[in-house]
């Protein structure tokens, strides 16, 4: 994890209301590992004391690219950066995704609004393609799906408006696929999905659905959570969330233990 | 042009440099140890450690305001004992300073917690926390009722032989009798200021921003409130004061020295630039050289005020 | 959609919007007047006023910080006479209630004045400072010593009929024993918070940065400080709130009516756009009318905590 | 007096480290008057509280300029400013310059830094051209020769390192072309220069200096004060000098009451 002052190369309209900045980074480029973040501090903006955490949606050995939505504060100066602009980053941070499971066979991807970008690098590095489900409200929240169609992917689209793909959540596009999926294992304890291995990152209530439906069919469900950060490295213990434990449960950080977490650790609040 | 010489003493602490980081905003350690030299600085000072392990508040935690944070993570921790099988021995490959701070439910508890740390040859200091401004068990009242105060600075005085730093309250309408106290009962330094007690409310759920409803403020926001009670607390005692409060820069640790302190810390502004801190040092050492300050001490307390 | 209605009560005095200005940063009415309808404003509130004229400080008197301003003033003013001569006659051409600030040097002058401005049928309101924080002579002790504080209250009750309203001084450890004390000595209202005792320095001539050495912090800065102080005193009384502290906008507004202000000020966002005030109106009207709130009755104190 | 959200037309270095920001500004171009300022709200600092004051340079109908040194944030924030921008003003503030008065027929202007920028709209509507003086530390700081001499000025500068005109403080030019001026009024009482009215606007030394030149010689002068502000606009009370009355001083402020003041009325303070 380092701590580098990069340079804007390029700022753009990607897609929908996302923009695109890409950072020439050489020291933190080349460490890049699926679903890790950035911390971003935000230039022009003197009166915010905390950086902005932004998925690594593409990385090489020259730098990294995020996609972002303009939500507030941060994000809407961030709007005004021209390339050549400095922007100091500290990353590539947290555990990102992991490798595909040994009894896996079939990798599935649900994602929605940035977390197309936060699953892009784990599609190009998994060894096999899967399927990919990606949910928002209207055809303009979905990213990505030519780059991830590129990369061989099968990608089905929910939209709550219907206007791509199914009409409603992710999951109403997701379940009747599960369905077709599962096999007759004989094994009663089995659910006929264990040869499924779901990556997920999105908004919280699509993360705790899909937290819910990996639990009862019993699925490895990696679950990449957005929580509000300060430091981003681990020491303010901002961003815990509660990982269960043997007897109970305990605080993680999301910024440092994950942002990836197993579906099966997670004890989910009430709020 | 002279070298200066940014050795300084806190009881019989010695740091190379006057700079360490305010507990709370540096973890317990290793969280900065990729972005920052660790031995680069004076001292580290870690999350506050009480007797037993505690769970802290519920999330959100933290919030962001102008200029400043709201923090209320209710210390959190593994316990004395968690913290020494845990951390302590990340300290053994560096020679850094450690300064743990402690508090406590109980005065017993302040006790407890010293006593057992105090035993560890590897922690040089231990800063009190009786300022604390979110927890409800402690902290505030510790603070800010003068007897307590008292009982708690004996007590954890009676305990350990270490340099005892009495982290100072904000929030009195004088923080000249808490500090008078604090040297009385034997205390070998002062740290102000803790975060300040506030809050802040989401308008669209009508809830507090932090689950634990209020919480400190910190950040350049409070700078000015943290210069003044330096001043202040440096007229009224002999013992080496730590500023803190909103530093960000080399300037910002001038201001505090020459406003009384002897050292300084980094607090929030660790969360916008890790490299605060060596920053801080390498433009103090700068700082005194372009003005002929050859000691930290000749610095110190010379506001022409 | 609804359309809300502002009006609320000050003890007697009617305001048809919860919006008002803080004293000393709209100057004695005629200032601002180029820049907004002083109709408009729920009330105008006027710079400190002593029974005599008063200097005030030397210069500097204001320092710019982070998301905040240092001032110290000094209180310097025409005095009561000296004021109804000077600047009452301007409002005879306006309908908008005036809130007239006093402070004293002594629980005597306090009378004085309030007896002096408590004749005078164009003034609405009396607010009374207890809680400037730099004038040495007397304000901050006043604000801060629970017995002093019941004896200016007291005194400045004896000598008018008009509302008064006690501004508090925030630097206390609790504000509640303030709040009730000022409910049961007869106040009509609470004004929360004057500026926070603080200071800077500038690190070349090591001279404060104002000429009084410190001075009161104010803007974004202080707003968590100041939301948590309403919130805490609106717990303890049942008379009405004026907040301020760091307004600059109908959202900073709406938060501390949800806090449990009855009324709002704006401060030093008036520096720095004069037309925040009527912002701050149309802005609250608008959210109300959203939001299908009717009476700002209905929105003070909901905050869910 | 207005408030006006302004749009930057052009912004240019203009010399030495001074740039020009000309600013479409309808409302207040109109109203201007000699020696009046404008309190600039710094765009994109959002941890500045506090407006920063600008004397009018030039001004129409359609607007104003200013010209401004970075000497801190503020000022180094402006710098990055570009057509088409808001930029909010109040203005035209202050009383400026009064015209010549009955007994004067030289009328003579001394001016250091922006002070230039200052008298360029006297310079302009005085109805009679006289001397103006010009201090700086080097060539560099020297504003505006080109502009005063077009307007029919007799330019004398001065520099501290001599690196154009007289070497010294603008008082080493000043001085001398005094003497000359001295006129045989008989008159013991008369310092034969009273045909003579000073504008001057500068660093607080000089305007010391032109203060104590001006009641030596019993000279009208009018010295343009600068003092930091808060509201602009005679509220907060911050921007005040001490003014000589019959029984002792009085507060004035400058941004209300001056900037503005008649040297013999100013009583100057140590600090
Ligand atoms: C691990 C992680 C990865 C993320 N990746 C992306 C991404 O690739 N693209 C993208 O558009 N967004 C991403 N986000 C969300 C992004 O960080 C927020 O949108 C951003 O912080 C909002 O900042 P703001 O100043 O515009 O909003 P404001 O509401 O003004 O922010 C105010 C405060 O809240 C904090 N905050 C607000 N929302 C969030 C949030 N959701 N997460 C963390 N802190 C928050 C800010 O840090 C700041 O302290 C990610 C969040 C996390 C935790
Ligand atoms: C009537 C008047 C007219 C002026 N005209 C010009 C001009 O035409 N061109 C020009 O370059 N400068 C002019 N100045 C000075 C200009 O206002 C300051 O250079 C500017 O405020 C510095 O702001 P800063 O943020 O860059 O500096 P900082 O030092 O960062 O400012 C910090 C604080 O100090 C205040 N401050 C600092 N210096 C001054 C100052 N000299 N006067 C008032 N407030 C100050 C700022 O308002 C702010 O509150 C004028 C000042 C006055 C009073
Ligand atoms: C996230 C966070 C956690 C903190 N935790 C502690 C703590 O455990 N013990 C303590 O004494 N102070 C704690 N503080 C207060 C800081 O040590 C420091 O006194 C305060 O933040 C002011 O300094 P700053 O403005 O530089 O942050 C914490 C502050 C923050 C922001
Ligand atoms: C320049 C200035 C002058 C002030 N003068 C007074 C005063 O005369 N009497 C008083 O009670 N409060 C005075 N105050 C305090 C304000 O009324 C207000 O309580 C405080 O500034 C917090 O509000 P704000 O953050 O919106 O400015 C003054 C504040 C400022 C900035
Ligand atoms: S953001 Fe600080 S611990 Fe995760
Ligand atoms: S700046 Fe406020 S009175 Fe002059």
């Amino acid at each position: 994890m380092k701590q580098e002052n990069t340079t804007v190369l390029e700022h753009r309209l990607f897609h929908g209301d996302y923009r695109q900045l890409t950072l020439a980074a050489p020291a933190i480029g080349p460490l890049v590992k699926p679903g890790q973040f950035v911390h971003l501090k935000i230039p022009r903006l003197g009166e915010a004391v905390l950086r902005r955490p932004f998925s690594i949606f593409k990385a090489d050995d020259q730098g990294i690219s995020i996609l972002y939505k303009s939500i507030g504060k941060g994000t809407d100066s961030m709007r005004s950066l021209q390339p050549g602009e400095k922007v100091d980053l500290l990353g590539p941070l947290g555990n990102g995704f992991p490798p595909l499971g040994a009894g896996s066979t079939v990798p599935v991807l649900v994602a929605g609004g940035y977390g197309n970008a936060a699953l892009y690098l784990q599609a190009k590095t998994l060894p096999v393609q899967g399927v990919a489900f990606f949910g928002g409200r209207t055809a303009a929240d979905i990213l990505c799906i030519e780059e991830f169609e590129a990369l061989g992917w099968d990608v089905r689209v929910a939209t709550d408006d219907g206007s791509l793909g199914t009409r409603g959540l992710v999951t109403a596009a997701l379940n009747p696929w599960l369905e077709e999926q599962r096999s007759e294992t004989g094994d009663p304890k089995s659910s006929g999905l264990e040869h499924l291995e779901v990556f997920a990152c999105g908004p919280n209530a699509m993360l705790k659905a899909i937290g819910d439906i990996a639990l009862e069919n019993n699925l490895t469900a990696w679950l990449s959570m957005d929580r509000n950060m300060a430091c981003g490295v681990g020491a303010c213990l901002t961003c815990v969330i509660k990982r269960k434990t043997g007897t109970g449960w305990e605080w993680a950080r999301c910024c440092k233990d994950g942002p990836v977490f197993e579906a099966s650790e997670i004890l989910w609040d009430e709020n | 042009m002279i070298t200066p010489d940014l050795k300084i003493k806190i009881g019989s602490l010695e740091m190379k440099n006057p700079v360490t980081v305010a507990s709370g905003t540096f973890g317990y350690g290793p969280e900065y140890a990729d972005y920052v030299d660790l031995d680069r600085l004076g001292a580290v000072t870690v999350k506050g450690i009480c007797a037993e392990p505690h769970i802290g508040n519920q999330t959100p935690r933290t919030f962001e305001t102008a200029s400043g944070m709201l923090n209320a993570i209710g210390l959190p921790g593994p316990g004395a004992q968690g913290f020494i099988d845990k951390y302590l021995p990340f300290f053994e490959d560096y020679e850094v300073p450690l300064i743990v701070n402690i508090w406590g439910k109980t005065v017993e508890d302040y006790g407890r917690v010293a006593e057992i740390l105090g035993d560890q040859s590897r922690i040089s200091a231990l800063e009190v926390n009786v300022s604390c401004p979110n927890v409800k068990e402690g902290g505030a009242l510790y603070g800010t009722n003068l007897d307590l105060f008292r009982t708690v600075v004996e007590e954890v005085r009676s305990k350990t032989a270490k340099p005892i730093i009495i982290k100072l309250a904000p929030n009195v309408a004088g923080i000249k009798p808490f500090a008078k106290a604090a040297e009385s009962c034997g205390a070998d330094a002062l740290a102000v200021m803790n975060s300040y007690p506030a809050m802040a409310i989401d308008i669209e759920t009508r809830r507090p921003e932090l689950a634990n409803r209020t919480g400190g403020l910190s950040g350049p926001a409070i700078k000015p409130i943290a210069v003044k009670l330096v001043w202040e607390a440096a007229q009224a005692v002999n013992i080496p004061i730590i500023g803190m409060g909103g530093i960000c820069g080399p300037d910002d640790a001038v201001e505090f020295i020459i406003a009384g302190a002897t050292a300084v810390a980094v607090g929030t502004s660790n969360f916008s630039d890790p490299s605060t801190a060596v920053r801080v040092i390498d433009g103090l050492e700068r700082w005194m050289a372009d003005h002929d300050v050859a000691l930290v001490e000749e610095l110190r307390g010379t506001v022409i005020a």
